[in-house]
């Protein structure tokens, strides 16, 4: 009766996206990784893009399912979650 | 309903304000504003300003934002347009447009869309300047406050 | 230098934004505002509405609310059209435009243009509504107070 | 060596002028009227009409020359004086 695990689809944007290398990655989040915050202290090992690209993680801002979202937010199988710098559009 | 849109092409004030207002006579006042890419930034002569958004959660934050300024004022008509991909100095990066039967509902309401749309909807820019070096634009202080003064969502 | 008109024909808000603007990088945001003839006023169905000048003093006090914005902002261009004679509800009235290097001046002066414009340039305006009878428009207190938050000229 | 007295130009818009009838004057102001308020009072007695369009003072607005003037303001010979109501554009 298991079913797969579902990945979480990762989006990057502006730079964060040039750091990290890629604008999107599909990952399987391991037991305990179950918020923003813990996905960020997670990806940040993944590689040394990664965690140049979180170095700076008071300036990087999240949204969970396309709303913002803080680092208490909650991150399920399924969910689509970005990471982005603060927006300067307008 | 608001009229909500993120584009490449450029867009043609008059043309969407006509749309607007077309066949109608409850308005009494039309409040626009248009932000365009200016020549030199930080002192430097600019070539490019790239507009990156996050597609999907763009045009639903602009929608909540407008559905914002439609919930605090009576607006009659109520355009965003915020364009994205390469611009140069003089181009036009964004369009709000706010009809209202007064003139204090569609400035106020102008003045707020800018002010969230600014830093409530995933939009990033960056710069390339005519010497080659490229930057990615910080967000604003002032941007902050300005937008502070409307309260929280 | 403001460009500041008094005319019986309507105006085009794109052609007069592209002309305040055209072959300039130096400006960021653009304000303007419009007023429109509503088709009903005080509850009764309008047919028309006249506006009336004073030919030298109007045109003199809107050049002088106009030099008045410029002193108060940084304006990189500004606009100030208003229509005399008989109108018929949809019609503009009015139209304000104010360019600078940021939104906030832009806006600012915009709100400032139309609120003194109301308040300190010599129109008057004339009902006539479907049932034939006529009225002037009288001068409302809230459009003092818009005006007074400026400060006194 | 008497020069012959210039007339004042007065000035009726909106309703004043409907209630005076005409839209313009030339008329040689008399001694001691030589004030926008003086000059109202003068006026008031040419004709029903003139008091008529008085009759509301406070709601009336003066311009000397095309600059707003209060009841203190000086008239002189040559002048253009303008009465309306409190301005309804924009």
């Amino acid at each position: 009766m298991d079913d797969a695990p579902r990945p979480v689809q990762i989006l990057y944007f502006a730079w964060l996206r040039e750091r990290v290398g890629i604008g999107e990655e599909h990952l399987t989040l391991p037991e305990g990784v179950d918020t923003v915050g813990a996905l960020v202290g997670w990806l940040r090992q993944r590689s040394d893009r990664h965690a140049a690209a979180f170095a700076l993680a008071a300036t990087v801002r999240c949204a969970v399912n396309q709303d913002f979202a803080t680092p208490e937010a909650a991150v399920r199988p399924g969910d689509e979650v970005a990471f982005f710098p603060p927006v300067t559009g307008g | 309903m608001a009229d909500v849109r993120v584009q490449l092409a450029d867009f043609d004030l008059g043309a969407e304000t006509a749309a607007l207002t077309a066949g109608r006579t409850d308005i009494g006042g039309i409040g626009s504003f248009i932000g365009t890419v200016r020549g030199i930034a930080h002192g430097r002569p600019l070539a490019t300003m790239t507009l990156e958004h996050y597609p999907g959660m763009t045009e639903r934050a602009m929608a909540r934002i407008a559905a914002e300024a439609e919930r605090r004022w009576a607006l009659l008509g109520c355009t965003l347009i915020h364009r994205v991909g390469p611009l140069h100095p003089g181009d036009n990066i964004v369009l709000v447009l706010a009809a209202a039967t007064h003139r204090q509902p569609a400035l106020d309401a102008t003045a707020f869309l800018i002010d969230w749309l600014k830093t409530r909807a995933p939009f990033w820019k960056k710069e390339r300047f005519t010497d080659g070096a490229e930057t990615w634009v910080d967000a604003r202080e002032d941007d902050e406050a300005a937008a502070a003064r409307w309260g929280a969502l």
